[in-house]
């Protein structure tokens, strides 16, 4: 299985993001896209992610499974914000998203109980979300990522307010995805510890390019 | 083929934002003037005309009231018209013409509700009943100003065009059920006797005044419109520098 | 049968909406014409693209 | 699907009294109109199901607005957006457990208020059924609303005036089966006919619209 | 505290339309009403105030939910509360200045509404007059409902649920003045007079209660 | 001016965060509150800015300006909320803040063009707040602290989000304020750079205390 990004440009309200970006990942590869506040980080994951249209440029799976519309039907995104209902105990936001997404072909989701150890909080999965601290928020939606399977991972900031110890937790976390072949994207202010890594600084883009409102 | 493609290569030239502009610039000036003019004559002559012998003075209130009703149909279909625009061709002038005729319309639908039920009194005995030209007039009103709410609250215009432009095509509806309300349903209202199919029926006497204030009130809307679309370009001209300052701040640091 | 106030009615009310809408449109046009001005005194001003983007490493 | 039917529903009891809210707000807008309209029972009567259908109508669109919003600020849109399952399947179970979760309630406290604006039996038996059989479309109408305003500030009362216009055909149906129903002359299987059909054609078009609504939103 | 007076008008006009969707929404249910009740001139001129009221009922209820939610959603409500300024002014001036934003548009609206539902003039003055000395009420009782539906996720329906009850006086007055006003034998004055203490007694209530339950509800 | 906590112990729901937390800051020294995630930095935060309840212990002001009723009046709360409206420009959000907050006793908040000046983002004030990204959205918050004058700062994870420049244009401004004998309490994850701190270590409070529901 192989990432491929060809010339990604994308554009927010009218002016354009970011220009031309290109890169391949293959199974078992990370990419750590960095830059100061505003280059356009968080726009080119949500590209990934299917979630804006890419002005030119076009995004491939090669050797992926057949039938498949979009590499966004095999990835997961975690945002800024969680994806978790506040009055849904964590259990039940949980299995719910087990059941709703199921597995992409080519492996299986842990079980929730699992799921909860592995992020380090186990035995408080029958409190309601929005009685947990931010960090312990933040740690939950991580574990969405391991109760249902799939391939990509698309991560935002996704150790902005966590401690040192769940960094260290969240590096294995990412470094066992990606022995099992898995792909991870993830942008972030901070060394993440993982291996094998790409890194994509993005400078933000000054120009107009397409400015139509004004005159070239 | 390509003498097509040449057409609407033409075209997209002259709907690029900066030549409209200076189009706009040249034209805005002659446009007023002809509507000033078309005004002082229109308003004359519906002065100076005679009165009805069944409606007396109140006719002089269809010199206002027909036009403007005109108008606010017009206004609309030519904001459906900028929405396939916005749909098929994707052109953003498309969207700043739909924009900006939305208030222009409002006001024209105003006025004919208004100057209607001005006439309504005297005539019917009622401001107001519940029929169906003048309910779906009101509803044409109620679309402008939901139009308008909807384009003040998404202000980023990418997102809102096609939003909006889904919306105008599904209330076009709305306006052969007013052009036609009269002859479906048995109502009140006055059936048309100036815009019919074989010709006029109505004394050349009124058509006269008639004629040139409905000109007068469509030269009023291309200027305003114009107007206002030169004014929603520079919206944003604004919007998108502000962005741009927005991301060149601090970059430095 | 005469209902002059009737007619001056209608016929004010249409002068007032379409001066004040005459009105409007020329106060949007200055003011965002005067917005305009300020952001160009700011120094905002839209250079020709000069591609910068992130390159892959 | 089954998962989210059942999510919706546990969120709109949980979160604030759900079903009972709206419930609540029927009953209230039908019990103010009599202090309106004065204690004329007769007159009470005649305008009934007139009134009994705009209640609904209000109370039904009232809590639309939060049926993409809320999935939207906690960030649960995007991960339904990126499925599989067609967003289409989405918005409609989202839907009909928002109706299962509001709109069923209030047929059911229908006949009460029925009663209180001294209506007979057969009256209070036709508006049920005509709001049994209307109440699902104007869901769906609103879902394409709620769609359309999912990104807004103050989205709900733009939502209550975007979909209003579209719900309108809705009542006048229901209200002249209903009425049908009670004059004798008058036909009622026509306009209950027409009324199911205006239902299922939103049941299509609506979650159709909404989903394209919804595509389009995202950013 | 003009600054907060002033801020919030400059909110509500420029989030989302703000004032104008309050009137628009006001227009849309008084126009929908007549597709219920069916166009009979006579009976619209009977429950046309009832009808303007409780449209403007609903139409200043409904904004209402936010009035502290989005204060409280971008924290400006934490820092509100920290100040040496008492609490019960600052709810106050925001009162105030959402009834201005909403409450008075819909006072100005009134008439034009009025003459769709063919009330004659008396009626209409009436009608406007008591809406004038009765929509702040409405939103003094408000007030106390947002500040305690403040940290609910789906406050709307809730607010209007715990509030439309304490309105229901507020109507009836209102409603009642106006028929005093149409209908000779009766006095119109009384009535009016009700109003007026409910309003300023809830000016006074309001904002306290309001207060309270804010330095409550904040966690 | 000292601010002294003696035996603070606050609760959520019916749990105690922490308990007989003490401390004295006197004008000049600040505070970094760290711990790992959910041991109740932002709960202690909370408690100090008068915006929870104190379940024991108090708080207390000495040598502060009579007729004040609680701390929090002399204090600056910086959540992870920014209390700034998207729709109005910085400019109006900002003077409308100097304006009802007004300034403390002892000193006077600067005017709007230093503040922005001093956050590092000069000439975009006019700009609706809702236009900048987030980390510039948080220095915008930040100028906050500036323009009205409040002797005591309370900062909740201030610098996340932040990029490493700002991250340093932020210390000098806390250090500023310390040397006009200001008093700042700040949680954090990371190292914020300050003179003369003290730490408080939170590590949250695992017994059951007043567990009114269960025997002793
Ligand atoms: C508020 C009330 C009214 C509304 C909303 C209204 C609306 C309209 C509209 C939309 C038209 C254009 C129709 C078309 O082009 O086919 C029209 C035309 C006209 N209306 Fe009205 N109208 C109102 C009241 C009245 C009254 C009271 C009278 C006179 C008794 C009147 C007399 C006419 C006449 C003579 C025409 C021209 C029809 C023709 O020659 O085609 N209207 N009105
Ligand atoms: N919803 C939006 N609408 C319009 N423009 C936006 C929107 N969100 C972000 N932008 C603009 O897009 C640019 C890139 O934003 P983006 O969020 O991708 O940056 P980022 O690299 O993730 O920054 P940060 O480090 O602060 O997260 C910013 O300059 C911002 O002004
Ligand atoms: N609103 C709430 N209701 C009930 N309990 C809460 C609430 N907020 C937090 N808690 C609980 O209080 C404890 C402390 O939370 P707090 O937010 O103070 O932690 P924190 O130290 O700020 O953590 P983080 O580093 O993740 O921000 C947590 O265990 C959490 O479960
Ligand atoms: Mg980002
Ligand atoms: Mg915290």
């Amino acid at each position: 299985m192989r990432l491929l990004a060809e010339g990604l440009s994308a554009r927010r309200g009218e002016d354009l993001i970011f220009n031309d970006i290109s890169f391949a990942l293959s199974a078992g590869e990370a990419l750590v896209v960095t830059g100061p506040n505003g280059s356009g980080k968080s726009t080119l994951l949500r590209v990934l992610a299917g979630l804006l249209m890419a002005e030119k440029g076009s995004l491939k799976l090669e050797n992926g499974p057949p039938e498949m519309r979009h590499p966004s039907e095999l990835s997961h995104y975690l945002g800024h914000r969680n994806a978790m209902k506040r009055e849904l105990t964590v259990a039940e936001n949980l299995s719910f998203w087990k059941n709703f997404m199921g597995d992409s072909p080519g492996g299986s989701g842990r079980d929730l109980v699992e799921a909860v150890e592995a992020v380090g909080l186990p035995g408080i999965a029958h409190l309601p979300f929005g009685y947990l601290s931010a960090g312990q928020q933040r740690r939950m939606a991580m574990a969405k990522l391991l109760v249902a399977h799939r391939p990509i991972w698309i991560l935002d900031e996704p150790t902005a307010a966590l401690d040192a110890g769940a960094d260290r937790l969240f590096a294995g976390l990412v470094n066992a995805h990606l022995d099992q072949g898995g792909i991870v994207v993830a942008a972030t202010h901070q060394p993440l510890g993982l291996e094998r890594t790409g890194e994509l600084r993005m400078t933000g883009f000054a120009g107009v390019g397409g400015g139509m409102w004004h005159d070239a | 083929m390509s003498e097509n493609s040449l057409a609407i290569r033409k075209f997209s030239d002259l709907a690029n934002p900066t030549r409209f502009l200076a189009l706009a610039d040249r034209v805005l000036p002659w446009f007023a003037a002809l509507t000033a003019l078309f005004f002082v004559l229109g308003l004359w002559l519906s002065f100076t005309t005679e009165g009805d012998y069944q409606q007396g003075e109140t006719v002089r209130i269809m010199y206002v009231h027909v036009p403007a009703a005109w108008l606010s149909m017009m206004c609309y279909s030519v904001m459906a018209l900028a929405a396939i625009g916005t749909l098929v061709w994707r052109h953003p002038l498309a969207d700043v013409s739909s924009r900006a005729a939305a208030p222009i319309g409002a006001c024209f639908t105003f006025l004919a509700l208004v100057t209607g039920s001005l006439w309504g009194k005297p005539m019917w005995g009622a401001w107001w009943v519940w029929d169906a030209r003048l309910t779906s007039v009101f509803v044409l009103f109620l679309m402008y100003l939901g139009l308008m709410a909807l384009n003040r609250a998404i202000d980023d215009p990418a997102r809102s065009s096609r939003v909006s432009a889904v919306l105008v095509l599904v209330g076009f509806v709305n306006i052969p059920i007013i052009k036609f309300s009269v002859e479906w349903w048995n109502t009140l209202h006055q059936p048309a006797s100036v815009l019919r199919l074989d010709g006029p029926t109505i004394d050349p006497e009124f058509l006269r005044p008639l004629v040139v204030m409905a000109i007068a009130f469509t030269l009023l809307f291309f200027t305003l419109h114009i107007a206002a679309m030169r004014n929603e370009i520079w919206r944003r001209r604004v919007t998108s520098l502000r962005r741009l300052a927005a991301r060149s701040a601090g970059r430095e640091v | 049968m005469s209902h002059a106030a009737y007619v001056f009615a209608s016929y004010g009310i249409a002068t007032l909406t379409v001066v004040g809408l005459c009105l409007w449109v020329i106060a949007d046009g200055r003011a965002r014409q005067r917005e305009l001005r300020e952001l160009e005194a700011a120094g905002v001003r839209r250079r020709s693209a000069e591609a910068a983007t992130g390159e892959p490493r | 699907m089954i998962a989210l039917f059942l999510r919706d529903l546990k969120l709109s009891i949980r979160a604030g009294g759900g079903a009972m809210i709206g419930v609540l707000f029927f009953m209230t807008v039908v019990a103010v109109i009599p202090f309106g309209v004065g204690p004329d029972l007769n007159l009470l009567a005649r305008i009934g199901p007139a009134i009994l259908w705009i209640g609904a109508l209000l109370a039904s669109l009232l809590g639309l607005d939060r049926l993409f919003q809320a999935e939207r600020e906690d960030g649960s849109l995007d991960l339904m957006l990126m499925q599989e399952t067609p967003l289409l399947a989405t918005v409609f179970v989202k839907c009909a457990a928002h109706w299962a979760a509001t709109g069923l309630p209030l047929v059911i406290a229908a006949p009460l208020l029925g009663l209180f604006m001294n209506m007979d039996e057969l009256a209070i038996g036709a508006t049920m059924l005509t709001l049994l059989v209307g109440t699902p479309a104007i869901t769906f109408i609103g879902a394409v609303g709620a769609a359309v305003a999912v990104s807004l500030p103050r989205g709900g009362l733009l939502v209550s005036i975007l979909v209003l216009p579209l719900a309108i055909p809705v009542l006048i149906f229901g209200v002249s089966a209903v009425y049908a129903a009670i004059e004798d002359p008058a036909p009622f299987l026509p306009p209950l006919m027409i009324l199911m059909a205006i239902t299922l054609f939103f049941a299509v078009i609506g979650p159709v619209a909404a989903a394209a609504a919804l595509r389009h939103a995202s950013d």
